[in-house]
């Protein structure tokens, strides 16, 4: 078949971890002949609406984004282009016909690598660098949070906010601050926080993408976020000519392949390990729920 | 080599410099354009094209200027008198943040024609609020307002920030820290059907009308060009300097307040912490380029929205960064300064 | 009280301090520099972004850390040069001149970041500059690790800081530079050329200004990220009013203003239940009262902001 | 004697106005030349152009037989000319010794030599008798002082050629008197110089030759001893002039009367228990030393300033403090001392300047009556023959001798009551002196009562019927014009006022 026409609209520069996983996908189908790829970056609110009728105008099939600073309006958007398929990350709900949403749930991870970190702290406490708390990011702080609990009910988390999604110096310091407060393990949510854990010589865990590489003695695990079965579902339904007006959320979760945790073996004690790995199975067999809490982590 | 001061402007300079300040503009990003192995020709073609090819990039383009010439006046009023008010940023989110309180929950109740207007004055209050901060340390401790107003940007965006994510948070958002929405009522019309624009579009320029007419005509007008162009000259003539700087600072403050209600009650609907891509920075440069004259501003402002969704555009349709957009507006903005300052000046030997 | 206490009494605290206060101590400087001779240069929201952008992508392509910093040095040299020409040749108003340098070069320079820099998941990353610990110094009990285990740029931030100090204060060139600040028709009279002292502040404040932006991608930080200069430009310009216009102030008022920062840092992690923005928000609203404070007693060059045309009155 | 200086067919052009045209001038070692022109008849650009400030459109300047390269300065400061400029060239926020200091050492030497340079100040200073605290902020002085350090600032140059521009515009008599001493002494030292002034009689004091140029031409040459001051009138404007003559007259009702008024600036008292009153139809005039309460007490008279104590009377009735709109609508009209900064806003245009003081009744609903003053404008350009602008034309564009004639013609085209007149002749040029004073003359004919504040004796002479003095915020008894002479004026000046007829209440 001839490949989807699909535009990626960022909020942000492609280079933070969460449009980066989208763009990668993207990416990668297009170079697999799968789609036909074209992208904005760093498009403000104000230019959102436009950038999503242009696309749509364009004559794009199927427009991949982020909706979750203009809501109102991309859905308007997606009224005013019926024949676009619009599927945006959101933490609200489908609507009509083509407008498709789906959340960054990769918490499952996040709780498996809290269960191996409560194991492995000495000081007995842990820390979070978050940049907003947006549910979806307490979400994830929280059930590090939970996972940590899981195994060491006595570990102190600690919990900071740099106040934006851009400034790696500054989450490099809120990860000193914390390391500074007695923290030896750090849930780094923005990038510079595994630096803060790298120039200290402690551990900490990165999320949504795998900071292994780039950090390979300090992030000892990960949990993952895969778009590409979420941009699979969407395009196997665009070309499929079926509405995408639905909530492809869950193709993202644990259990459906979209997330993981990835680690490093040997780094947590072995009996943590196993401990973990037998919740990691429980989680993919359905029969284990990590607790969904919304919440600002305390 | 020498500046002189031109004794006339002719009819050709006023017309040709602009002119050519465009084209430089477009010539230098169309240098980049060929850096990012883009078709230059074809580049400029869709800069036309973005900024006024269809409906949708005309309407745009119009509504992208709206808040530019709100704040685009807001500055230039202020900066007319030497009020150096670099705070329309945290005046715009104020604004938008007291509109959407308003307008979601207090006064949700009132019919559209009572709702808007009160709404419209709600914003500029709170603009107007704000600026009595750092007019309030110039008058009292002699702090220079260019720092004061431009930390308090910070402040206000925080404030907001705090607010969404707390009291005035959406509880039915999908999520991100967002204020409640106001009531659909509460919108101002479109201008035209499945666009964005709307009458605020309208309300700008006839306030720029109206500034232009009071700068000019009124008692108000020529008292705050004198204390800004010579405060001892108007303390002399009797102009009474603080209360002028008061007036004025309301007026700029509440102009910057209502840029931001007009964008939430014309665009969005609600406030979020991108609500404004630095249009409070920009309607500085936008007074500049219009040399503080209210109607320059319109123009000055169309003319940098243009740039900017035409370029965007641009970037969008021939796959080149995003970040062009920006880049020519900047330089069309430096070639333009440029370019004005010729038509006051030649160069000799 | 006992947690402040604890967390004042922290090596790590005053660590951050410095770290922090590093691209604020260049940034400020270079702006007092500028503002002393006269011109305001808000310009350096873009030159800091621009600095981190070009130093950190001359080391990735092989350059080494110190020659990072002087290309990032040079750049700001150009974006003084064109903010110089503006103001000080055409005598265009500087607030528009440097908000416009400001918007061209942080946009330029994501522009030439994407263009040069392929998009692969994060950013690609250098090695930045490493800790020195200063023999005998950095082994003492608090102090040592507190203040003695910095990267080299923060040590070139605090021995530029006293230089320019010297320069201002002691030398004949300082005194050009002042009197061209307060009075450029009187510099003129007296056979110096405000002309090219305004051109020389200018270019040479810049060129500290892409240093400041090089340590946040070359020290603070290994990689750059559009936007990551995050407002600190904008407090630079307000530190050297803090500063009255004085380099051994603006030190003095960088490490301030780190301070509140590194503290809110720390004091997040133990105090609950306030929203974060106020934290953020502390640094400001103290430079603001510093600035009631002290403001009377802060002369502001005479001639700030003032173009100065030859032969024109 | 051996030439230093040669100007050679200077010429030099602002837009359509040839400023200097043609001119050629030389000087002699330890010679003293006058510059003598209306103002606006290229004096300032001439020295400009000498000392590299403006480059010529044509001709040549020759030092010691050296020509300069024009538009440089450094190169004129080199060749050892110095120049002490019309508006003071001075830094008001550096000490007086880095005002001197700037520019004199290498730029990139690696210190300055302070404490040489405050040495080196301190024995020239000696040698000519100027006596300065280097130490000092420059802002903190009196306008004498700078006017010192400005001369200082040359000599500290090793000038050997020094041109003044109006040196003695803002000084008092006694300080010019001293000021022209020390450039004698100068002279005599083997300084050549080059002074530009208004003032026909220090002219003929202190001048060896003096040169007259007129619209941009030097249009006459003279050796002191070969002219006389009517001659140098003559040859300045063009025609004859003759300063007006005050005739008797009889003062009508009392107007304003100010008993023991006390008035603070700045938290010091700056005017101490002062008393005077003034009539219809008579000058009064305070006579006093530069910065001894004269800008207060017109500052309060203005609307400027609140008194601390004291009754003020005005047209019989006690008022209370008056702020600039109700002194206007009281019919008093107010000539500011400082014509540029007060007196008119340059960049507005000369109709605003007019109306800008009473806009009540130049409009109506908030809105500007332009009509109305455009016509006012008009009027008043008409009426005291203000050349050189419309009503539309920026302000600033007008000569300083025009310009106060424009002030004079807004407060007196509508006859007011009184008039507060601050120095109305400072700095301009013997035929606008003499139209100024023609018009206070007529002011006071027609029943005005006027309140002249001035530091020139002559002026004081010429105009007022009655005479105080102004010393440290006191005012002396007055004293009655024709019984006085310049001796016993500058013994009163100096706070010396025993000898004063006692005919009026005795200040406390
Ligand atoms: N920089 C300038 N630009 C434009 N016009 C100028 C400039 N300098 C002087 N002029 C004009 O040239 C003419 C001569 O001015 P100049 O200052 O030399 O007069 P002057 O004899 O010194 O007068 P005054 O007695 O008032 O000081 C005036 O008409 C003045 O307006
Ligand atoms: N507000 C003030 N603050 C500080 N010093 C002042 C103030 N006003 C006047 N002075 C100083 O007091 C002295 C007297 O000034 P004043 O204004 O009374 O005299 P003046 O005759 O108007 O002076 P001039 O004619 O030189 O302007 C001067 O040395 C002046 O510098
Ligand atoms: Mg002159
Ligand atoms: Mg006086």
């Amino acid at each position: 078949a001839a490949p989807v026409k699909v535009a990626g609209i960022h909020a942000s520069p492609v280079e933070n971890a969460w449009n980066s996983c989208l763009h990668k996908a993207l990416q990668d189908a297009a170079k697999e002949g799968v789609i036909e790829y074209v992208f904005s970056e760093g498009v403000s609110g104000t230019d959102y609406p436009r950038a999503m009728s242009e696309y749509a105008e364009q004559g794009n099939k199927l427009i991949i984004g982020e909706a979750y600073a203009v809501e109102k309006e991309a859905r308007q958007v997606a009224a005013d282009y019926p024949d676009t398929a619009f599927v945006l990350g959101s933490s609200g709900k489908e609507e009509g016909s083509n407008f498709g949403v789906f959340g960054t749930w990769n918490y499952d991870g996040a709780y498996l690598a809290g269960m191996l970190a409560g194991k492995m702290t000495k000081s007995n406490v842990v820390g979070s660098v978050g940049a907003m708390p947006i549910p979806e990011v307490n979400m994830l702080i929280n059930a590090f949070a939970e996972g940590v609990k899981s195994v060491n009910p006595g570990c102190k988390h600690l919990v900071a906010f740099i106040g934006t999604f851009f400034d790696p110096p500054k989450a490099r310091e809120a990860g000193l601050a914390q390391i500074d407060a007695g923290a030896d393990i750090l849930f780094g949510e923005r990038i510079g926080t595994a630096d803060a854990a790298k120039e200290r010589n402690i551990k900490a865990v990165g999320s949504l993408i795998d900071y292994t590489p780039r950090y390979p003695d300090t992030v000892f695990a990960n949990a993952l976020w895969g778009f590409r079965p979420i941009l699979n579902a969407a395009i196997a339904d665009v070309a499929a000519g079926k509405p995408v007006g639905r909530n492809y959320t869950a193709f993202g979760l644990m259990k459906e392949g979209g997330s993981d945790i990835v680690f490093v073996k040997g780094v947590a004690p072995a009996e943590a390990e196993a401990a973990m790995e037998a919740k990691r199975a429980d989680i993919k067999a359905g029969k284990f729920e990590v607790p969904q809490n919304m919440e600002q982590p305390k | 080599m020498r500046l002189e001061r031109r004794e006339h402007r002719p009819v050709y300079l006023l017309v040709g410099t602009p002119i050519a300040a465009v084209i430089a503009a477009l010539l230098l990003a169309g240098l980049l354009i060929a850096i990012a192995g883009a078709p230059v020709l074809e580049a400029y073609r869709r800069i036309l094209v973005g900024a006024f090819g269809s409906r949708l990039s005309a309407t745009e383009t119009l509504t992208r200027a709206t808040p530019l010439i709100l704040t685009g006046l807001a500055a230039a009023t202020a900066f007319r008198a030497r009020l150096w008010n670099i705070g329309a940023e945290g005046q715009f989110y104020l604004g938008a943040i007291a509109v959407a309180a308003c307008g979601s929950k207090l006064l949700a109740g009132l019919p559209g024609p009572i709702l808007i207007p009160a709404l419209l004055m709600i914003g500029a209050l709170a603009g107007m609020v704000l600026i009595l901060i750092p007019l309030w340390l110039r008058l009292r401790f002699s702090v220079d307002e260019v720092v004061t107003s431009l930390l308090i940007n910070f402040i206000a965006v925080l404030f907001v920030s705090m607010l969404i994510n707390g009291v005035l948070k959406d509880p039915m958002a999908f999520g991100w820290p967002q204020s409640q929405s106001v009531v659909d009522h509460a919108m101002l019309p479109k201008l035209v059907a499945r666009s964005r624009l709307h009458v605020g579009f309208l309300i700008a320029v006839v306030l720029a009308v109206i500034i232009h007419f009071v700068q000019a005509r009124t008692v108000f007008g020529m008292q705050s060009r004198a204390a800004g162009l010579s405060p001892q000259g108007a303390a002399f003539a009797g102009v009474p300097l603080t209360r002028t700087l008061v007036k004025v600072a309301c007026l700029s403050g509440g102009l910057a307040g209502l840029a931001g209600a007009i964008e939430v009650l014309g665009v969005k609907g609600y406030v979020t912490t991108d609500l404004s891509p630095g249009f409070g920075y920009s309607g500085i440069v936008v007074a500049m380029l219009a040399n503080l004259n209210p109607l320059g501003v319109v123009l000055a402002s169309l003319f940098t929205a243009t740039m900017f969704v035409g370029a965007d555009g641009m970037s969008r349709s021939l796959s080149i960064p995003t970040y062009i957009a920006d880049v020519t507006v900047a330089l069309s903005l430096l070639t333009m300064l440029v370019a004005l300052f010729f038509t006051q000046y030649r160069i000799r030997r | 009280m006992n947690i402040i206490f604890d967390i004042i009494a922290s090596a790590g605290l005053w660590a951050a301090i410095l770290r922090i206060a590093t691209p604020l101590i260049f940034g400020t400087l270079g702006a007092l520099l500028c503002e002393r001779a006269g011109v305001l240069n808000l310009g350096i929201e873009g030159i800091m972004t621009f600095g981190a952008m070009i130093g950190w992508l001359a080391v990735y392509h092989g350059a080494d850390l110190w020659t990072g910093l002087f290309v990032a040095a040079l750049a700001g040299m150009v974006f003084g040069f064109l903010h110089a020409t503006m103001t000080v040749s055409l005598g265009l108003s500087q607030h528009v001149s440097g908000l416009g340098v400001t918007l061209f070069a942080s946009s330029f320079s994501y522009y030439l970041f994407r263009l040069i820099v392929p998009v692969a998941g994060t950013p690609p990353t250098i090695v930045p500059f490493q800790p020195i610990s200063i023999p005998g110094l950095s082994t003492l009990p608090f102090v040592g690790p507190a203040f003695f285990t910095q990267t080299a740029p923060t040590y070139l931030a605090i021995v530029t800081a006293l230089l320019l100090a010297y320069i201002v204060f002691r030398t004949p060139l300082g005194l050009a530079i002042r009197m061209t600040g307060e009075n450029p028709h009187a510099a003129e009279a007296q056979g110096v050329d405000p002309v090219r002292i305004r051109y020389g502040a200018v270019i040479i404040g810049s060129a500290l200004m892409g240093v400041g932006g090089a340590f946040l991608t070359l020290s603070a930080f290994n990689s750059f990220f559009p936007t990551m200069v995050q407002g600190r430009g904008w407090i630079c310009i307000a530190l050297v009013v803090f500063a009255s216009w004085r380099p051994g102030r603006a030190l003095f008022g960088a490490l301030l203003f780190a301070f509140f920062d590194a503290f809110q840092l720390r004091l997040q992690t133990v105090v609950q239940g306030i929203p974060y923005q106020i934290f953020l928000m502390t640094p400001y609203i103290l430079s603001i009262l510093a600035l009631a404070v002290m403001a009377r007693r802060a002369r502001v060059p005479q001639a700030l902001m003032q173009s100065y045309r030859r032969g024109e009155r | 004697m051996n030439t230093v200086l040669d100007i050679s067919r200077v010429s030099k052009r602002f837009g359509d106005n040839l400023a200097n045209d043609d001119i050629s001038l030389s000087l002699k070692e330890g010679e003293i030349i006058a510059l003598l022109g209306e103002n606006g008849a290229g004096k300032t650009t001439l020295m400009s152009i000498l000392f590299g400030h403006y480059v010529p459109d044509s001709g040549r300047i020759i030092i010691h037989g050296r020509e300069l390269p024009p538009g440089k300065p450094r190169e004129a400061i080199r060749a050892g000319v110095g120049m002490v400029h019309q508006h003071f060239s001075l830094a008001p926020n550096l000490t007086v010794l880095e005002n001197i200091m700037t520019g004199t050492q290498k730029l990139w030497a690696l210190r300055s030599k302070t404490n040489a340079a405050r040495e080196r100040l301190l024995a020239i200073a000696d040698r000519f008798g100027l006596k300065v605290d280097p130490d000092a902020r420059l802002g903190d002085l009196s306008v004498g002082e700078q006017q010192r350090v400005e001369l200082l600032k040359a000599l500290f140059n090793d000038a050997r050629i020094l041109i003044l521009d109006e040196p003695t515009a803002v000084l008092t008599n006694i300080e010019a008197e001293r000021l022209f001493s020390t450039l004698k002494e100068m002279a005599r030292q083997g300084l050549s110089l080059i002074f530009i002034s208004h003032k026909l009689d220090e002219v003929m004091a202190a001048a060896d030759r003096i040169v007259v140029l007129r619209g941009g031409k030097m249009v006459a040459e003279r050796l002191q001893f070969e002219t006389s001051k009517a001659e140098l009138a003559e040859l300045m404007v063009g025609h004859r002039v003759s300063r007006p003559v005050r005739e008797p007259s009889t003062p009508g009702a009392l107007v304003l009367k100010g008993v023991g008024i006390t008035a603070k600036v700045a938290g010091v008292d700056r005017l101490k228990s002062i008393n005077f009153q003034l009539s219809e139809g008579e000058v009064l005039g305070i006579i006093g030393v530069s910065g001894n309460g004269q800008a207060p007490l017109a500052a309060l008279l203005s609307g400027l300033l609140s008194r601390t104590a004291g009754d003020l009377m005005l047209f019989g009735k006690n008022v209370g403090n008056l702020d600039v709109g109700e002194v206007v609508a009281a019919d008093i009209g107010r000539i500011p001392e400082d014509r540029n900064n007060e007196g008119v806003i340059g960049e507005m245009a000369i109709w605003e300047n007019v109306v800008l003081e009473r806009l009540s009744a130049f409009s109506r609903g908030g809105m500007v009556d332009r009509k109305a003053g455009m016509t006012f404008a008009r009027e008043i350009i008409d009426a005291f023959d203000v050349r050189g602008g419309a009503p539309r034309s920026r302000t600033r564009l007008l000569s300083g001798g025009n310009m106060q004639k424009l002030i004079l013609g807004r407060n007196l085209q509508q006859r007011p009551r009184i008039l507060v007149a601050a120095q109305p002749a400072r700095g301009l040029d013997e035929g606008a002196v003499a139209a100024v004073h023609a018009r206070i003359l007529e002011a006071r004919r027609q029943g005005t009562a006027v309140l002249l504040i001035s530091e020139d004796l002559d002026e004081v002479i010429a105009l007022a019927d009655r005479i105080q003095a102004i010393v440290g915020g006191r005012l002396s008894p007055p004293v009655d014009a024709g019984d006085i002479d310049a001796r016993r004026l500058g013994l009163m000046m100096a706070g010396d006022w025993s000898e004063t007829p006692t005919e009026a209440t005795h200040a406390p």
